[in-house]
């Protein structure tokens, strides 16, 4: 019974493709698609729609949503915004590359005759191997050096001056609480679902749950922080306004610290983002960014008010 | 060989051997359920599968219809929730899985030339829990009053964070379900797991060398070290739930102390290998299909076979990306944000490779290769969603947020159920001896790669627009509006997609309008296809001596030192493949000793969802569940695994 | 237990399948208990209240138990080597006796739970309850179904059931009964011994 | 699995049907050796109890306690469950899911709230 050569696994067998050769037909093929291409109007459609869709999807990012992450109002969205685009352009590029040449190559080498013959044996290359797996680490590294840099930024400690404010998250509501506002009961301004920050000040915002994890979503002042069960091993009224950086120990759970900054003044939308049960999709808040002379003129209203209430 | 017969038989003992000799014959309903068969086990598990397919989109169609415009009544926030929760759970656990293991089933025994698996009962026990789970599972939907729009499924969602997941919380029996009915099935996939890895590694014909089995019994190897080593780690956290929910205990109890993280880190460690586990199995398939329709052997085999057991190894390392925004700190985020972004080196050589195997090829556009030049279109835009992802800063955005709801449908429909269509397309004929129908497979195809990014397209949009996942409902004003529509336009294209494979179905085997297949039908290089259409139930007559990789296809072809083909003198090697002539097949069966039918396995495994049910309603049927396992167990211990003629 | 006849006789590998299986079982059981023991190593000295460990370990009860789990794995591997040699009266007698020795074993951590509970010590008190529980718990439940086996290969045997050339079943129990042996030496270190 | 590569570099069949004759089977220690064992474990026990009682630094008891453990753990890994004298591919799995385990969880603990980083 007759056999076919044995192609088992052999390393050397890899090397003995002739590299140059391979380079220059297909550099040769895909000179000759392109013609082809060229030449086949019928493919234009599908361009124009590829087109399109790009379109729309530019669109998109640009149109003034209130949660658009990339309409950013404040230097830790900027930040991530930035980290996105490192990452898409990178992948943009590869996408094209890869299915445009999926695409091409499908088309090139298509079968043209039911009678063809089956083409030339080709097992691999092991230099094209070894320039696909340097090419791409090479590149990941790149984004990946400075994302580090970039974590560690956004992952600082709060500046000394930030101003705090104590947020607390349950089904399915935000309580602010201002430890540095005290009013004549000794109590601190409390707000809920609607929060005042002063702009071009850090704020720290002290991220605890009372009942199941959520999550603290601003998009245009910066992305997400979990809000964790924390119950505070110090009661509440005691606790003093915490030092920067030094959570307070809590049984269970912990307490997460995210700072953000707003540059400018607006009303910033925001949504729990972690699923939390029934009313998950309701669970919004608002945060109010003001000059620094309109913040201190609403906390003195708030102080001045009946203690506790609404907005 | 069996090595003892018990020297007396019950009453018992003999119904159970004549009815075991009932399913001896090949017919009928009872030789199916009491089948050890490879073949017929997978196309239980295909079958199913693709009924939970069903189901879980039709789950899908009643979310994307919610969210079809703002605030939408269609349905309220409690269906919305337990329905998104069992979309997931059914489409990860009872969709992809078991079709993946349908396909390890059906070819893992025929690449290597072998007459079955390691364990036929083990794995008809695997194939009976996951059917007992799945319906388990799905059966919480009537523990309420369902009639009256009160669905019982699980709502703390598919990775159910606790303490969300806690009675507290998800009153109710939901989440009872959930915790013990994926610890049934994640035993049934554990036990499929080992049968494979041992399968691979001991059942090999004469001269299959590993390297030279095809690359999806590799992603096969891979996946089942990967379900080895995953699944005790969610089985415990499920455990844990268990405890908590059942039984009071306190593992992620808050006011005990409890540390929620727990849950996250279990469920994740086993999550992230999990979704290679859904991916691999569709490695393996685009790798056998795309050189069979390129008629050129796989690009670079050893650099496929090593980013697998690359992908496989490294998949353990990166579950922190799933919980970036957890706060665990900047060191965590760093380390574990580089181990992911280095994930695609190892993916990126499968899709080049794959390339490389298409470059220069004879290219049949057939509809398997449709399929799988899909998927990896598909495939690629996930992954490289997935690395932007992966970098911290710009995943603090996108966490929760639809972003990730795209993500993860591109690399798993686009990825994973592509490619299972194109698997289901190419290996049908080789299992019926019909081929599907070729024009409704292409318009199948084209449905559903339009509806398919049509949905999921404008979810990474809506996603960087801010829109959280999980939300069942949003208010106009939030400009996602458009997009929503967009998803759900496309969803109920894929669903008319879907309804033309059921189409295709009907009209290629009930209506039996299918063209025959023939044996070798694509002209394919692996060893299933020299053996007759449908497989004869011993597989090979004759174990195969094989000689090299693609072993088949150098019985039909030779290849000169240049790599051009030329054919070998036509029908010579493919009839010797047949172990002899055509007569000689009925013959060769007859000496031929396979392991015999039994009820045990379906006994062992009808145990555990009644253990189950007892947990949840009533600890009196726990024993009958109990009873029932050690029966199972004990008459599958002693019974031969071939009965004597 | 008889071998599964597919056709096979000698395995690629030269490994027979049912102790391949065994030893990817016992990789992946690793796993289980790493992360029960994990838990525990996480929640140590994080209940709120009491009673704690220290409260209530008895560390010389506890070594016997561990000493008499230990003893049952040299039982079990005299039981092997006796088939081996063809000895079923032999090996009878050792499977026997680890049997018992491990029914010995659970018999104390019945009575070391009942203790517990009686000072105060339940699933729910507190994290050291839940942890301690579950994990020793879960590790019993092993030990039980080992002596389960072991004691279907005695009654098995007294039918005539194991001769010389079936050791391979009195072997792969006994990997499994070492695995179990093995876990219970980490337990009784990390958990009893080392306190924080 | 690397394992094989390995193998296949080192010209080893381990992995092959050939190796059906590689087998270790007659290695297998004798009842005399497993009853020194048995008294090794013995004595290794009645240690670790014993040092439990001595007053010592905190730091030292637990380095030897886990030493001590380790000991018994590997005693009765090689020697009862053959894997001193088994096939590789056991050793191999083996030492994977241990291993595994270590790493896993150490991370786990590493970098969970609370934990060590
Ligand atoms: C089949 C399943 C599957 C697969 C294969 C992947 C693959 C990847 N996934 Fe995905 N993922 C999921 C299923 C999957 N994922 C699921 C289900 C979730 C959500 C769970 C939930 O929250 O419900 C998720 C979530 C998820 C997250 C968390 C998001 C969040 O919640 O915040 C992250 C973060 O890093 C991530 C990253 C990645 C990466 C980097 C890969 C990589 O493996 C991708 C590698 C591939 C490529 C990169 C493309 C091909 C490569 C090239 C063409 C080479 C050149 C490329 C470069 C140089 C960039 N995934
Ligand atoms: C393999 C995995 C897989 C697959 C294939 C799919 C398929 C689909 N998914 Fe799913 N999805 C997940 C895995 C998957 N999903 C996971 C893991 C989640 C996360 C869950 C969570 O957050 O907990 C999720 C979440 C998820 C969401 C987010 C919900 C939310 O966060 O609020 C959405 C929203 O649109 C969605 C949509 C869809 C759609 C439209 C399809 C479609 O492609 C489905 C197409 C199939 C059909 C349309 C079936 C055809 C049916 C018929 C033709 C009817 C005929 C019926 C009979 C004859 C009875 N999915
Ligand atoms: Cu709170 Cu979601
Ligand atoms: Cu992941």
């Amino acid at each position: 019974m007759p056999r076919g050569r044995n192609v088992g696994y052999s390393l050397t067998a890899w090397w003995g493709v002739d590299l140059h050769a391979a380079a220059i037909s297909s550099l040769a093929n895909v000179t000759q698609t392109l013609r082809v291409l060229r030449r086949n109007r019928a493919r234009l459609p599908l361009l124009l729609v590829l087109l399109a869709l790009l379109a729309l999807v530019l669109s998109g990012c640009t149109t003034d949503t209130p949660q658009n992450t990339f309409d950013t109002k404040g230097e830790v969205a900027d930040a991530q915004a930035k980290s996105f685009l490192i990452a898409m352009w990178p992948a943009i590029v590869i996408m094209i590359g890869v299915l445009g040449g999926i695409v091409l190559i499908a088309l090139r080498w298509r079968e043209r005759d039911p009678n063809q013959p089956p083409p030339k044996q080709v097992h691999g290359n092991t230099r094209l191997e070894i320039a696909w797996t340097i090419a791409p680490a090479v590149l990941l590294l790149a984004i990946g050096v400075p994302m580090v840099a970039q974590i560690a930024d956004l992952g600082r400690e709060p500046a000394d001056d930030a101003y705090i404010i104590n947020v607390v998250g349950q089904r399915y509501s935000w309580l602010f609480e201002y430890p540095e506002e005290i009013d004549s009961e000794g109590k601190p301004i409390q707000t809920v679902n609607e929060a005042h920050i002063p702009v071009g000040r850090e704020v720290s915002f002290q991220l605890r749950s009372v009942d199941v994890i959520h999550s603290f979503w601003v998009p245009k002042l910066g992305g997400k922080r979990d809000v964790f069960p924390c119950n505070l091993v110090t009661p509440e009224p005691e606790a003093p306004p915490t030092p920067h950086g030094e959570r307070p120990p809590c049984d269970g759970g912990q307490m997460n610290i995210l700072w953000l900054k707003a540059d400018e003044p607006g009303s910033f939308s925001g949504q729990c983002a972690e699923y939390c049960g029934l009313e998950h999709a309701r669970m919004t808040m608002t945060i109010h960014a003001d000059a620094q002379a309109d913040f201190d003129a609403w906390v003195k209203e708030k102080l001045a008010g009946s203690s506790g209430g609404g907005n | 060989m069996a090595t003892v017969t018990v020297p007396k038989r019950s009453a018992l003992a003999e119904a159970l051997a004549g009815a075991r000799h009932a399913a001896d014959t090949g017919h009928g309903v009872l030789s199916w359920i009491a089948t050890v068969d490879h073949k017929r086990i997978g196309m239980l598990y295909g079958i199913s599968a693709f009924l939970l397919f069903l189901v879980g989109g039709l789950e899908a169609l009643l979310i994307r219809t919610q969210l079809i415009v703002p605030e939408s009544g269609v349905l309220t926030s409690d269906q919305y929730n337990r329905l998104f929760t069992m979309h997931g759970v059914t489409m990860v656990f009872m969709v992809v899985m078991p079709l993946s293991a349908a396909f390890f089933n059906l070819l893992v025994p025929l690449m290597i030339g072998a007459r079955d698996v390691a364990f036929p009962r083990l794995n008809a026990f695997s194939y009976w829990s996951f059917l007992g789970g799945a319906i388990f599972l799905n059966a919480s939907f009537f523990t309420r009053d369902i009639f009256s729009g009160e669905l019982g499924a699980p709502d703390a969602g598919w990775f159910g964070y606790a303490p969300l997941s806690l009675p507290d919380f998800t009153p109710g029996h939901g989440m009872d379900f959930y915790a013990l009915g994926l610890q049934i099935m994640g035993l049934s996939s554990l036990a499929g797991g080992l049968n494979f890895a041992v399968t691979i590694l001991n059942m090999r014909a004469p001269g299959m060398t590993l390297f030279r089995m095809p690359v999806f019994v590799w992603m096969t190897l891979v996946t089942s070290f990967l379900i080895i080593f995953a699944m005790p780690v969610i089985a415990v956290a499920l455990f844990e739930l268990t405890f908590d929910r059942l039984f009071n205990a306190n593992f992620f109890n808050t006011e005990a102390g409890g540390n929620p993280i727990l849950w996250q880190h279990m469920f994740w460690l086993f999550g992230h290998p999990e979704v290679y586990i859904l991916i691999l199995p569709a490695f393996g398939i685009i790798s056998e299909i795309l050189p069979t329709f390129s008629r050129k052997p796989l690009f670079g085999y050893p650099f496929v076979v090593f980013s697998g057991i690359a992908i496989g190894f490294m998949s353990w390392g990166v579950w922190v990306h799933h919980m970036y925004t957890t706060g665990l700190g900047t060191i965590a985020n760093s380390a574990f944000g580089i181990s992911t972004i280095l994930i695609g080196v190892p993916t990126g050589i499968k899709i080049f490779n794959w390339m490389g195997t298409m470059f220069g090829g004879v290219i049949r556009l057939r509809v398997p290769m449709m399929f799988a030049i899909g998927a990896v279109a598909t495939f690629t835009i996930g992954g490289l969603s997935g690395i932007t992802h992966s970098m911290v800063p710009s995943d603090y955005q996108q966490q929760d947020s639809y972003y990730v709801v795209a993500h993860f449908h591109y690399v798993l429909f686009g990825g994973a159920i592509f490619a299972l269509f194109g698997g289901i397309f190419y290996w049908a004929p080789k299992f019926t001896a019909r081929m599907f129908n070729e024009t409704l497979g292409h318009v199948q195809f084209w449905l559903m790669m339009i509806g398919f990014n049509l949905t999921f397209f404008p979810m990474h949009i809506s996603g960087l627009l801010g829109m959280p996942r999980r939300i069942y409902t949003y208010s106009d004003g939030m400009g996602w509006d458009l997009w929503n529509l967009m998803s759900s336009i496309g969803a109920f294209t894929i669903a008319a997609s879907i309804l033309v494979f059921i189409a295709n179905y009907v009209y290629t085997f009930v209506m039996k309008r299918g063209r025959e297949a023939g044996d070798d039908p694509w002209d394919a290089r692996t060893l299933e296809w020299s053996l007759p259409s449908p497989v004869p139930h011993y597989n090979f007559a004759e174990i195969p001596q094989v000689h090299s990789l693609d072993d088949f296809w150098h019985r039909k072809y030779r290849e000169d030192a240049e790599g051009n083909v030329l054919p070998v003198v036509a029908g010579g090697a493919v009839e010797v493949a047949h172990g002899g002539d055509g007569g000689g097949h009925e013959e060769a069966g007859h000496g031929i000793h396979l392991p015999s039918p039994s009820y045990f396995p379906l006994i062992a495994a009808l145990g555990l969802p009644v253990m189950a049910t007892g947990l949840i309603y009533d600890y009196a049927i726990v024993p009958v569940g109990a009873a029932l396992l050690v029966v199972g167990l004990y008459g599958w211990a002693l019974e031969p695994a071939t009965e004597e003629d | 237990m008889a071998h599964a006849a597919t056709g096979h006789l000698e395995t690629s590998t030269g490994l027979d399948n049912r102790k391949l299986l065994m030893w990817f079982f016992l990789a992946s059981d690793c796993l289980f208990f790493g992360s029960f023991i994990a838990a525990y190593l996480l929640y140590r000295d994080r209940s709120l209240v009491g009673p704690y460990p220290e409260d209530l370990f008895d560390i010389p009860f506890t070594s016997v138990s561990a000493f008499v789990l230990l003893m049952s794995s040299v039982s079990m591997v005299l039981a092997l080597a006796a088939i081996q040699r063809g000895n079923v009266r032999g090996m009878r007698i050792w499977l026997f006796t680890t049997a018992m020795l491990g029914t010995l074993f659970i018999a104390g951590q019945a009575y070391e739970f009942t203790e517990f509970y009686h000072e105060g010590l339940t699933l729910s008190t507190n994290l050291f309850g839940t942890t301690f529980f579950v994990l020793t718990g879960f590790h019993g439940a092993h030990v039980t179904i080992g002596v389960l086996i072991l004691l279907s290969l005695f009654v098995y045997s007294l039918r005539g059931g194991i001769q010389q050339k079936d050791s391979l079943n009195v072997e792969l129990a006994g990997l499994y009964w070492h695995f179990v042996d093995i876990v219970w030496i980490v337990i009784f270190t990390l958990i009893y011994l080392v306190q924080p | 699995m690397t394992l094989a590569d390995y193998r296949r570099q080192r010209g080893e069949p381990l992995f092959d049907e050939q190796a059906a004759a590689v087998q270790h089977e007659e290695h297998h220690p004798n009842a005399f050796q497993y009853l020194q064992i048995g008294i090794i474990l013995f004595v290794i026990t009645a240690i670790e109890v014993g040092i439990y009682y001595i007053d010592m630094s905190h730091d030292l008891l637990v380095g030897l306690l886990l030493a001590l453990s380790i000991a018994k753990f590997s005693l009765v890994v090689l020697w009862f469950m053959h894997l001193r004298f088994d096939s590789p591919v056991f050793r191999t799995l083996f030492a994977v899911g241990l291993g595994a385990t270590l790493a896993l969880f150490t991370v786990v603990i590493a970098v969970s709230h609370g934990g060590l980083v």
